[in-house]
């Protein structure tokens, strides 16, 4: 109870901050209308931005659907108050981190906090065709995206507190700073000649091992191992991963960052791994246990949108399927076998997936990228090139590292102040009724 | 009176209705309960992982009638749920001491 | 009985004459194809218009997932018959009334009925780069979702063929006059300066205030008060929340009505507020009893939403969050304490989220609206200028006292000619099976 | 489980034909950037694109909202895997098939096998504003729906396996060569005058028909006429046919193949024909049995979108009030009387509202279209042309005749390779337990 | 010790509820059950086709108590539960042999 | 024959069946009630208005053994589900008159 009065003090605080920095706020944003401002692309945008937006809820619901019925409500609370939490840090803070004016490329120095200078003009430095702030909001939308996929690690167990403060530190110390590397204009990583077309790194390696880092740190939910806990709604589940397909055209094809070829490709590659994930994911389990499970299918779809996520500008069409037929056996073997082997409780497996996965597909990309397909991009192994194969190795190693360790290292300071995990008895009553003082 | 709990398989509801009715019997109540028996386990999946089920969907029927009813009624139960396999059921027979009806505050077997 | 035979003849009749009116249309509409069409501003609203549509399915979901079970499919019935009915009249009527050669400043002229001489070139008045159609189908998206909100108001207790009565006369009485006088050429309330970027005197104060009427002309639901009548799905709700939340770029980013800078602004500034909402309810509920709830993240999500509507072409993004977490708070006390001060039962919060947060988000219009950001605007109090946020006032008492006083009116004479609520036999059964014949 | 294994072999098979077929591919697509690309057309057709996507899963709740609990998870299920397998499908095979050089009007040439020569610059045949990729991609959404359209007709009863192989043959043996005679350059019906705007024939006659021969050849299910089939979650069938009516626009506007005034006009007819239908299936039911019913709603509005998709740029805004009103009375007649009349068992009427609401539409089209309208169409009978509605006929006719034919033919072949039907056991156990070890 | 079975109308579970612990009665368990009675069917559609629906949501309330309750808690049901129409409910009342209180181990009169 | 009648936390469930499996007690059927006992009561929110909840899922077992068993079931029952704190639930015995298996029409003890 004190820590909630001390919390909610603080909004508070936050909030008459807020409100004195409007009043004196003199010159928002001016309106140079249209300078160069290419509508059929800003439109294009802004759809896709609406797209990966709608990923979160979708999310949610797929996320809630796999829990038992008494948490369901507290993973639906995580993802909102991840839209909540991030969408304002990004105004106030993020996108400054990740995308402003870079200082010595590690991260974005603070000229755009508040989003000051970030305008309806097009910036000079990302997708030029398009207002500033559609820019912005797409990439905004990544970084809630992002943030959400961890709270499968931890679903059924974590304080709500506790998890607020790790989600906002998490954004600000691990995700603006990756985000920096890899697409900041003058980030280290990119600087290497990796390829990371819509956040295979950025986004799925450094959630899905931060979920893992998460799931050690917090231990094992109670009777996990010896009691099944099931899935209470998968009809949810579905629905949520057919949500994530849809939003993920906006994700994929958004980041052509135009209405233009590259898009239409990126698009059509994302539905064909996709495919192809679900239906392998379906057939690895129909060998291994003689059963096709409608859960698989759905997880099958994920594993695909994730691997070619870093890989959707640079692969064709046909690599997109191999890469579906990979990807899937391999997460199918890391949720199934791996996870038992190293005794971790991963609660929605956001490391068999995200992690898993990603790190398939930025590897993926470093053997099938061909520059006949995006002359921007590179050539892979597999058209005689090695180097980008070793970038994206460098790339992966890092943000596991980093990622891995410094949410680790976040989680472990945030517990010298507040208890990470619920009580037991709030546990078994479920999180529900015990954290919300509601039932689904 | 008597009562009768009646475990039968979901799908054998309707018709066990439908022949009470026609016993006229009109009055019961349905319960969705979960049964473990002599049936045979089956295996549910979850991302590779292995569970058995040994609770299955049942219904139980739960009948109150007067004590000369009981054969009558246990015969037009035997003739509509028996399959013959693990799993048809079971019918329990309890003493009951007394009714009462709600809507006038009649008791025993006028209550009925 | 006898009345639904009087209808459906009337159906019938309404058949037979769109019939004759079709053979005999002698000329549709000529297609002087892409004269001065913006085919990305095109794209870009049509995409919105679906957007829009989205948003009353994703209605429906989150009213039906607050009532009980025996009323869920009521709900959701209602909503679809709102997107039927409104749909038609909007074709039939309701377009020419709204949008229409001005009559007198207080509506539109026939000269639009059946949507003759509404074609595929731009109109000369609205949105000038996109096909007639094209605006006249995104505007009716918002008529839809209008009527829509006001159901949440008499959920649980309604006749259903009052409420056909009902929704379609309010439409046309209520919804398309006010509509004309906020954004109809020559419409008095926008001669008087007053701002309105995507609808919230229009669609949330007039919905909520006649939600408010009908919650007052009905009276209260069985056991209101004594009961506890709570919601018995909110997965559900929370799931409407989010295509809400989606929906809702299309109705504020679509009212910039093309795909540019002040487009992206509403974007953004749209999702930012909404955040911040979502984050303010859970505060003001954790301080008020110590429970942060899923359903209060989703109700802040929506009064976010609410608030912003009006201000979203107008205001920065630091005024969307002081707006944010100003409009939860106060929805939050009209909800918890306000209602029950005044003892009214609207059942699902219409006039304590989208009157309170509509009229609140009106009057931050006036104050923090800025020509930098839209020079089409004006400036707010914030920056020296009274006159708008007087404006706004005007524009505010004016709906509500038009919404409620026709609403009411309405309510008294339907009253007349059949009873508004079911008999409490039906409302005990609930209103799925008593009405539809259906369970969910 | 022999068959499985065999299958799962074959599957490996395919993934490592795959692979050498990426490795040996010398030269993807190249990347003739922007040559003659429509900014505002691509970006529209991409978000179509994912709006026909979305479709599926839309029809997947649809669907599984219909049917008992037991079985829910196996007809979301099937509707995954033909996400799956269709799509793949397009890639390496049916998109070749389709849209190929022509050959003697009945197919397409293999030119474009695993998507060879469709790349990022427009095609010359088809959409030529646009990205190839992207024409590609947005008809291969409509190749994924039309396929899991069937699947309601057979659902709750059929095998897993040969529901893989039924769709994976009916795809490329019917779809294929029907979407190449009324879409490709040079096929056969279209040469006619038929007219089909977005897929009246090809997808909803086909489909529908299809159904009809499933439901037929597999038979009733068990207690079909005794015990009552009832929706186990008729918010589920909401919720889709809100997903549906929703993605339909990407379906209906996304048809004309750019973002033009003709396909502002097919938006708005789309949604008054919908609006239209789901009044009058509930007038027809009040007038039927004293009880208008949230599923009539929904099914009238899935009826509407169905009737209107031929027609959708041809006939006017009254024409298609006209068409919802009549379909729905139509399709209500087919489900509630036909059906019995006939006996067979079609699951979830996908012959009734498909087959039928597709028919009628095709039907009208040849009586509503208006060269006034779209001068690339035809008049109709009202305009005094009696010729299209003989060519609408001839198309009807020809697609019932080939698609019913072929449906059963197939099926009785691969009923000779293994039983199209789960045991009685597995079907009173329920789909979900039986065939994918999973409960909803 | 005697148990009784208490059907009604599912929304008058709170007011019961309330009557009872007013009663110093606190412990009892709830089912939701399908009831069929003399209540008239209701009709259902589902495309046009009609389905009887003969089976009414219900509340049983089971309550365990002692010998000289029972008609103590009769009282309270009667005065609650009856608005003197069909499907008011009924209540059955049981025999019971043991109890044992798992928390405690107490048996018999103590358990409770 | 007797009926037991358990009423156990539900996430005692799953061990709870297993010991009773190696008890050999195979049949049993199982319900999801709500219980309102001794617990301390929670709140529930709903937009600021606050509700007290005092029913708690809880999940009734259901047993019918021969007499003898009756204690080696309870002993199972009290180690596996006693935590000491209320809440635990009740173990509630009743006579049982007669027993059918559907599937062969056996009475009796047969039956079990
Ligand atoms: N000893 C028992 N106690 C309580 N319920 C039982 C018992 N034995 C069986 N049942 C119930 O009867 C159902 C049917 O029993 P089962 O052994 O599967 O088949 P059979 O009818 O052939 O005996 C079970 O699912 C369970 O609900
Ligand atoms: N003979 C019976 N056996 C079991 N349950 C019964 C019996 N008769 C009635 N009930 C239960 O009591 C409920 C109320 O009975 P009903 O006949 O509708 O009204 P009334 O209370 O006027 O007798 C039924 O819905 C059913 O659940
Ligand atoms: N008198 C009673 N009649 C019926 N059920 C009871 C009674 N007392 C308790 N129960 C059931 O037993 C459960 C546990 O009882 P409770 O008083 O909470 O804990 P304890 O096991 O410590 O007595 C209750 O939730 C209720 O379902």
């Amino acid at each position: 109870m004190k820590l909630l009065k001390m919390w909610s003090q603080r909004l508070i605080l936050l909030l008459s901050t807020v409100f004195l920095f409007v009043i004196s706020n003199p010159q928002p944003v001016r309106a140079a209308e249209t300078a160069g401002i290419n509508v059929g692309d800003t439109g294009f945008i802004l759809v896709c931005a609406a797209l990966v937006l709608l990923m979160t809820p979708g999310l949610a619901l797929f996320y809630g659907g796999m829990v038992r019925k008494k948490n369901v409500l507290s993973v639906l609370m995580q993802c909102l108050m991840v839209m909540g939490l991030v969408s304002v840090q990004w105004v106030l803070l993020g996108y400054s981190l990740a995308f402003g004016p870079d200082i010595g490329h590690l991260i974005g120095g603070l000229e755009w906090l508040g989003f000051s200078g970030v305008g309806q003009e097009p910036s000079g430095t990302y997708a030029t065709t398009i207002p500033h702030m559609a820019f912005a909001a797409f990439q905004m939308m990544f970084a809630v995206i992002t943030a959400a996929l961890i709270t499968g690690a931890f679903a059924e167990r974590m304080r709500f507190s506790a998890f607020l403060a790790f989600i906002l530190l998490w954004t600000t110390l691990v995700y603006d700073p990756v985000a920096h590397w890899v697409w900041g204009e003058g980030g280290w990583l990119s600087g290497l000649g990796a390829l990371d077309f819509a956040g295979g790194t950025v986004i799925h390696i450094s959630s899905g091992i931060a979920g893992l880092a998460a799931a050690v740190v917090l231990g094992k939910r109670i009777g996990y191992g010896h009691n099944p806990i099931l899935p209470h709604n998968l009809p949810l589940t579905v629905l949520g991963a057919g949500l994530l397909w849809f939003g993920w055209f906006g994700f994929n094809a958004g980041s052509a960052l135009a209405a233009n070829g590259l898009a239409a490709h990126a698009f059509l590659v994302t539905n064909t791994c996709t495919a192809a994930a679900a239906l392998s994911w379906v057939a690895a389990e129909w060998l291994d246990h003689g059963k096709p499970t409608t859960l698989g299918a759905a997880s099958g779809a994920v594993a695909g949108l994730v691997a070619i996520t870093p890989a959707a500008g640079f692969v064709s069409p046909l690599a997109a399927i191999a890469i579906g037929l990979l990807v899937s056996p391999v997460c199918y073997l890391a949720v199934s076998r791996l996870k038992v082997k190293l005794g971790y409780d991963d609660s929605l497996d956001v490391f068999g997936i995200h992690g898993v996965g990603g790190t398939l597909g930025a590897i993926a990309t470093g053997v099938f990228a061909s520059m006949a397909i995006n002359p921007a991009g590179a050539d892979g192994m597999l058209f005689g090139n090695w180097h980008l194969l070793l970038a994206q190795l460098v790339a992966v190693a890092v943000t596991w590292v980093y990622s891995g360790g410094v949410t680790f290292l976040l989680l472990k300071v945030i517990e010298l102040f507040t208890s990470l995990r619920v009580s037991e008895e709030e546990e078994e009553m479920g999180l529900d009724m015990a954290l919300h003082g509601e039932q689904a | 009176m008597k009562k009768l709990e009646v475990i039968i398989r979901p799908n054998k509801l309707e018709e066990l209705k439908a022949a009470l009715t026609d016993l006229k019997v009109r009055g019961m109540t349905i319960y969705e309960v979960m049964g473990k028996g002599l049936q045979r386990e089956q295996k549910q999946y979850h991302r590779g992982h292995e569970h058995l089920v040994d609770l299955y969907p049942k219904v139980k029927v739960e009948l109150i009638c007067r004590d000369h009813w009981v054969e009558r009624i246990i015969e037009v139960i035997l003739r509509v749920c028996q399959t013959g396999q693990a799993g048809d059921g079971k019918i329990f027979i309890y003493p009951l001491e007394e009714i009462v009806r709600i809507s006038t505050g009649e008791r025993g077997d006028d209550a009925l």
